[in-house]
């Protein structure tokens, strides 16, 4: 079973980005929970979610160790470092997290540009499906068409399927960062 | 100096700069903490009217008087 | 030639509200007034549950989170016991208008001599924008995804003219934080509003139109915008009670 | 020994003596006297009473006269009081001195004007969200009522908390004599709002819940441990022990003094606090005991569960306890003393 | 397998399949989502959705809708339950069939955001004036959620009583697969009014109490014969058997078979209702159990009474009780395990 | 030309209510109207507590008792699953609009197709004549000793006016049972409220002055007098929302 | 007979005595079960108006009609 | 300890008349307690008390088995009959209530025309006085001038002190009945 936290601010796209993964591994035959975190201060602040997904039966939701962490800002890296699993992988958003890698030298970290790299194929709105990419293919679980594939089903459904082309791009710009 | 200028507590909402009465206001290129484009005031162009300290929301002005 | 002006003491806290909200406004006008009054430090305030509770963090006052809707009433028992201090409530239009109905208009019933502020932005804000009694005719809530149909969910409440036709109130009127000409004008109202309850008058409420921007969907100016076209159009600004004294 | 008073009145006026200034509520059968005597002399003494609107209403006036740290109370019964329950509940969540008092009347929905103990288990556990418990206090005599009034009043102060007067729709309106206290200085606390912010609290969205649940479990400790409250009569060499509170206590009480005439080793604990619960009585029993007889006037049997609760904790081997549920009314002495036999000849079974 | 959807949605289409006909409530997260899905979908299958102006008008216009014979329902939180509980135990009282969800979240008063399970006591003991005792269904999944929630309309409807599904924040919020029930027709119960007077009832003065209070055990009896649901795991040969619903049961079933694989002899039941409880699940335990532990998501410790009290029952001898009560949240399963090495070791002490 | 006339079936079962109380009459004109319009055994009631509860023994057609205050709610919740069955609430005036205050108007503002019947004596008649929202000022009840005291407690509610001025209500009027005339005049206002409904035209509510003579101290025909010269110097008779298909 | 009376019913109010156009309605002696005095009507003095019918709370009378 | 059930419509003063009988006993030192019966059926119908009185402590002060028994009315007879503690005493309004005595064979009945008796002595609303004085009189626990004295102290806290001369005359009455 694998867990991973998506963090970041709200507008950041981090429930969106867990959501995708969660529905890829559910396409593929796994069981897969995705829960957010959500609390009493609503007006700003960090938005964040846990997915978790393997074949066995998934017993607590909830955040627990990440294997994988998705630090989309600063505070979001500061609040989740300590919870990583030994030798987990975090994947920071380098374009806004500055972070010393010496708070955990148990883990691997992966710094990427998400936020340039979206602008680049002027998908502005794209960087947490980058980031999307990178996390899946860190993990490894899926073939890249299994995680193009589950990921356009998943806006589909949620009709906005004609972003397709521009979310297929940004997916597979992730795949290629590790 | 006529207005003392808050920056942290900016929201970037644009109520002072369109109801400055002398486009007196701008927004920088600078964020704040917590993300926000926060404003400038050309003391020049500024008469101290205290319009955008009666806009803004969130106190982000104060009008120091004579 | 410039006036000194500053947010008061008791109100200097950052907020959390969003960028553009009124609730900003309304209640520096309040805290602005009580200052000018001499009040600033003999004030209790009821707060309602909704985004008003933000003040939480902001207002140094006594305060009480009341119960969602029952700020009538816990004022109501604040103001009996404490004739000499200003009792305030500060109220959404669903706290105030919908689960509170009978409390609000019960205490403007007993005529209670209690300051009344009930934001009104046509929604629920706080909890991520459903239908509200004050949601205009066609409005898209997360309620009314269509559209409010007011043939089967009513039309928008008018409280300050209610209370003005119906009960023998001190003091009403309906103001909007969008302009400086306006937020000028709520702020007299207010004004008159704590001057009816300090002169024992009785009851006081004002209804403060307030933009939502995350909730409308819009940028802060396109909501100022939607307030003047829109919003006003059912509920038209102005006093509905004058005070007798003056 | 003081003159013969209706239960009500006597409740009315001894909190006007112990000093009482806000009385806000709703009127219902059996407890609207308490009401209507207050609606003339809380006036007499300077004090606020509102006649509110509906129950609900009238705990959150109470609520803003607590939070001026004034000695605030409301009476009702029955659905009156279930439409209270989100008050009780944020008074104690604001730490909030106040008084209710439950002149329980029997029956589910819309219930009856009959005598009952039906809400216990409600009461004891609170009936609104979360976590808390107030303090009960149980009369069995208006004389008692009187006296636990004052008690009420004063933990709910010293702990700021809720205190509950549960008290039976009989007791409310029976006479008998009771000698009512003197008069007190009303008081308004320092922890009550003045106007001048002079007593800080935290916005709702700026509280440690998790902070708070540790303060709450040990503000709840001290209260176990030092405001256990109940009467017992012959546990030592008790071969069975009656445990019963209210009107039925006392009617128990005097089952105990016949049955004890007869022969039959048996004792009464009568609880005085439901909440917290006399644990402490069961002590002083005798360890041989044969088993715990819970009396009460409700149709389930609820405050059985802790005398079980309290048995399972205080002895080391599993004693029966028994349920005598008479619904509603007061049960008669000669009935209990034959449900009695009933129990000792094992024709009558444990529930736990 | 389902497709990933969120607890709340799945929970509204779920109850649009199994034939509901009218909601009322009023919005309060973590809640919300049912409402709003609900205010659109109801009208597409020509139901009734009534946004009411408060929790109390939603369950009162729920009476309306079940007086009528018609699935009804209602969903809310924290204050907004409270608020309901006249209304609940006038459902009972009336013997309409209808179904609350709870999306229970933290604390007393306004209260929190936070998940939690702090309303056990009170939705099982009820927290309405009375003795009456809701069908309370627990589940610890979005698929079990959707499963009682069927459950919920057709024992409501079997007794003529009113069922709650108690649900969490967390799991209101979360999403994963599941598999939403067929469609069914909606019905008409024939107890329901259709205008003609088909179905006799007595006024509120004629009716007798004391039958009633009869007839409610029996009914109350039958229930808790017949309506038991559980899971269990490994409970024949544990030492320690863990007692822990909804989430915190999901997550302790975790830790079960973690702590079995370390080599402790553990074991779980999960119950399913939380009343009845599920007492018969204890008969399977190993009669020589150590010790039974409750899990859960509160302040104080909750369903640890029932518990308790089910143990006193069901064994001779008198077994120690734990509780961890983990406030809010869902409790991690190394926590779980942690603390279950501590209560081994002697280190946390039993309650009961 | 004698009209043979007679107690309709589902109301002919002898009531417990005190000798010349109102509530009898006023509950014989509903269920006759019903009668003639064929819809009394196509009518569910919900009754309120109060003395209409003693309804219970005497109506012989669906009906709940409501909780204290919640006939509007629970008339809503019928209505919404039973469009083709005629909707009554029949409630008092402390139950209406006191504890009822928010479930009557969020009926009346929603315009909820009803029909609601407040049966108004002034006070709290079950309960043994506590003071309520439509005290007379002066009034002398068990919670106002000394006469009720508007100045504190606030001046008789007005609901037909109020729902009338505020909400898009079908029908509102109000009448009295006090002499063949008003009786007859009642009678024709319930039936035009009972119209409305039948007609899918929305919220009708008839309030009917009705004589307490066990609260008021006064025997039947005193009662009838006190409200011919003082109740409807207050509560004026009379239709204040006429319906627009007429 | 043009109005039958059910005096079980009566509570002795006195409204359709003082209500009759006709004067047509008087107490007897009687006390009904309840204890009440029950009224009686002049057959010769009534028209049949069907007054007392709407006047009584208690569904005393019922007119017969033609 | 004495119980005695006071029994009658509504009207008939029975209530008043527990109040004095409860008021005497306490203003001679000992222990009294007076409970009324409320119900369900409120308008209407007939209404009781009980009161018990006595040197010792009264535990239950609701009807057990009264040695005394006022019937003022045939409802009130019928209902309380079987209750009346063996040898105990029933005294009946002879006016207003017809009964078979053997209906119970161990009690005392004793008739008194109370309303006739009232009526003779012009105080029309005194029958339930004078039933008092001969419950006192039967109970035999009370001189006539404790009697008397006690009944005018409750008259007189009620504010009802004016009619003092009817009700002593009327009780009087009562007290001379057997
Ligand atoms: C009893 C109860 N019901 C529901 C809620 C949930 N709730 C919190 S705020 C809110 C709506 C607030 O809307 P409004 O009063 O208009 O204030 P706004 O946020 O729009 O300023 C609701 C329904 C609650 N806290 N308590
Ligand atoms: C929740 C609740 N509160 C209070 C009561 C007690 N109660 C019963 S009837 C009533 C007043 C009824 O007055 P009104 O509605 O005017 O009817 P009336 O008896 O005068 O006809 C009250 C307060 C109750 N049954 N339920
Ligand atoms: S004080 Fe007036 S002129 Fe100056 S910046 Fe503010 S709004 Fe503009
Ligand atoms: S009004 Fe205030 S918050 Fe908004 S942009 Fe101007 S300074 Fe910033
Ligand atoms: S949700 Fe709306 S009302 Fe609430 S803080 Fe944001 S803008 Fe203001
Ligand atoms: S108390 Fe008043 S309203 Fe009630 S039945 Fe008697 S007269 Fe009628
Ligand atoms: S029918 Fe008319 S005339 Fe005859 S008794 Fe009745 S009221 Fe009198
Ligand atoms: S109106 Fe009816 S109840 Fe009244 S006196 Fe006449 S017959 Fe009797
Ligand atoms: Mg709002
Ligand atoms: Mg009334």
């Amino acid at each position: 079973m694998k867990e991973i936290v998506f963090a970041g601010f709200g507008g950041q796209g981090v429930l969106t980005s867990g959501l995708i993964v969660s529905e890829i591994a559910v396409s593929n035959g796994m069981n897969a929970t995705w829960i957010p975190s959500y609390g009493s201060a609503m007006r700003g602040g960090t938005a964040n979610c846990t997915v978790k997904f393997g074949n066995g039966r998934i017993f607590n939701p909830a955040q627990e160790k990440p294997d994988v962490l998705l630090a989309m800002n600063t505070p979001s890296f500061n609040k989740f470092i300590d919870t990583v699993a030994p030798n987990g992988t975090v994947i920071v958003n380098s374009d806004m997290v500055e972070y010393d890698p010496k708070v955990r030298e148990d883990v691997k970290y992966v710094d990427v540009p998400c936020q340039t790299l979206a602008k680049e194929i002027n998908h502005s709105k794209g960087a947490n499906i980058i980031m999307t990419g990178v996390i899946l293919k860190s993990i490894g679980e899926f073939t890249d068409q299994q995680a193009i594939d589950g990921m356009n089903a998943m806006f589909d459904k949620k009709g906005k399927g004609k972003f397709k082309e521009m979310n297929t791009k940004a997916l597979k710009i992730g795949l290629t960062q590790i | 100096m006529k207005v003392k200028v808050e920056s942290l507590r900016c929201k970037q909402c644009e109520l002072c700069v369109v109801n400055c009465p002398k486009d007196a206001i701008t927004f920088t290129e600078e964020f704040n903490e917590f993300g926000y484009r926060t404003t400038v005031i050309d003391d020049d162009k500024c008469i101290g009217c205290g319009i955008c300290y009666t806009m803004c929301p969130d106190g982000v002005y104060e009008i120091i008087g004579e | 030639m410039a006036k000194a002006r500053k947010i008061p003491e008791i109100a200097k806290k950052p907020s959390s509200f969003c960028p553009g909200c009124g609730h900003g406004i309304a209640i520096r006008l309040i805290t602005e007034c009580l200052e000018e009054m001499g009040q600033d430090t003999n004030v209790m305030f009821g707060i309602g549950v909704g985004c008003s509770s933000l003040l939480g963090g902001v207002l140094e006052t006594d305060r009480l989170h009341c119960l969602h809707g029952r700020a009538g009433a816990v004022c109501t028992g604040m103001k009996r016991v404490s004739p000499n201090q200003m009792v305030v409530s500060y109220q959404g239009d669903g706290d105030a208008y919908s689960i509170g109905i009978g409390e609000t208009t019960s205490a403007a019933y007993r005529n209670e001599n209690i300051s009344v502020f009930v934001v009104n932005n046509t929604n629920y804000g706080m909890t991520g924008g459903q239908m509200s009694n004050t949601t205009l005719p066609g409005q898209k809530t997360t309620t009314s995804v269509l559209g409010r149909d007011c043939a089967i969910t009513g039309s928008p409440i008018k409280f300050p003219e209610l209370v003005s036709d119906q009960f023998n109130v001190a003091y009403a009127a309906r103001g909007a934080v969008t302009t400086p000409a306006e937020i000028n004008k709520t702020k007299k109202y207010i004004k008159e509003a704590l001057t009816a309850q300090l002169n024992g008058e009785g009851y006081s409420v004002v209804e403060i139109l307030s933009a939502c921007p995350t909730n409308w969907g819009m940028t802060p100016l396109q909501s100022v915008e939607h307030i003047h076209t829109k919003v006003v159009e059912h509920f038209p600004l102005g006093e509905y009670k004058t005070r007798e004294a003056k | 020994m003081g003159e013969m008073i209706k239960g009500n009145h006597a409740i009315a006026e001894a909190a006007v003596r112990f000093g009482a200034r806000l009385y806000a509520g709703y009127p219902i059968t059996p407890s609207t006297e308490i009401m209507e005597y207050i609606s003339w002399r809380m006036p007499e003494v300077g004090g606020a009473f509102v006649q509110a609107e509906s129950e609900i209403a009238g705990i959150n006036m109470v609520i803003g006269g607590a939070a001026c740290g004034v000695r605030s109370f409301t009476a009702s019964s029955g659905p009156g009081i279930s439409l209270k329950q989100e008050g009780i509940t944020q008074l104690y969540d604001e730490e909030l001195a106040a008084v209710i008092i439950n002149v329980v009347r029997y029956g589910n929905g819309i219930g009856t004007l009959y005598s009952a103990q039906c809400d216990y288990l409600r009461e004891t556990r609170g009936g609104g969200n979360g976590d808390y418990r107030p303090i009960v206090l149980c009369p069995s005599s208006i004389q008692e009522a009187v006296d636990l009034l004052g008690v009420a009043f004063d933990l709910s102060e010293k702990y700021r908390t809720v205190a509950v007067l549960m008290t039976e729709g009989a007791l409310g309106q029976m006479m008998e004599p009771c000698d009512l206290p003197e008069f007190i200085e009303p008081k308004r606390y320092p922890w009550g709002f003045d106007g001048k912010y002079s007593y800080k609290k935290v916005g709702i969205f700026e509280r440690d819940s998790m902070k708070e649940a540790v303060a709450m479990n040990e503000k709840n400790a001290v209260i176990k441990e030092n405001e256990q409250r109940w009467a017992d009569v012959d546990v030592e060499d008790a071969d069975y022990v009656f445990v019963s509170f209210g009107l039925p206590g006392r009617s128990t009480e005097g089952a105990v003094e016949e049955l004890r005439k007869a022969g039959h080793k048996v004792g009464i604990i009568r609880p005085i606090t439901a909440w917290p619960f006399p644990e402490k009585a069961f002590e002083k029993v005798n360890p041989n005991v044969k088993g715990f007889i819970s009396v009460e006037a409700n149709a389930t049997g609820q405050m059985v569960e802790d005398v079980a609760l309290t048995v399972k904790k205080k002895f080391s081997d599993n004693k029966p306890v028994y349920s005598l549920a008479y619904v509603y009314g007061i049960p008669e002495m000669e009935k209990i003393q034959k449900d009695y036999e009933k129990i000792a000849a094992g024709e009558i079974k444990e529930v736990f």
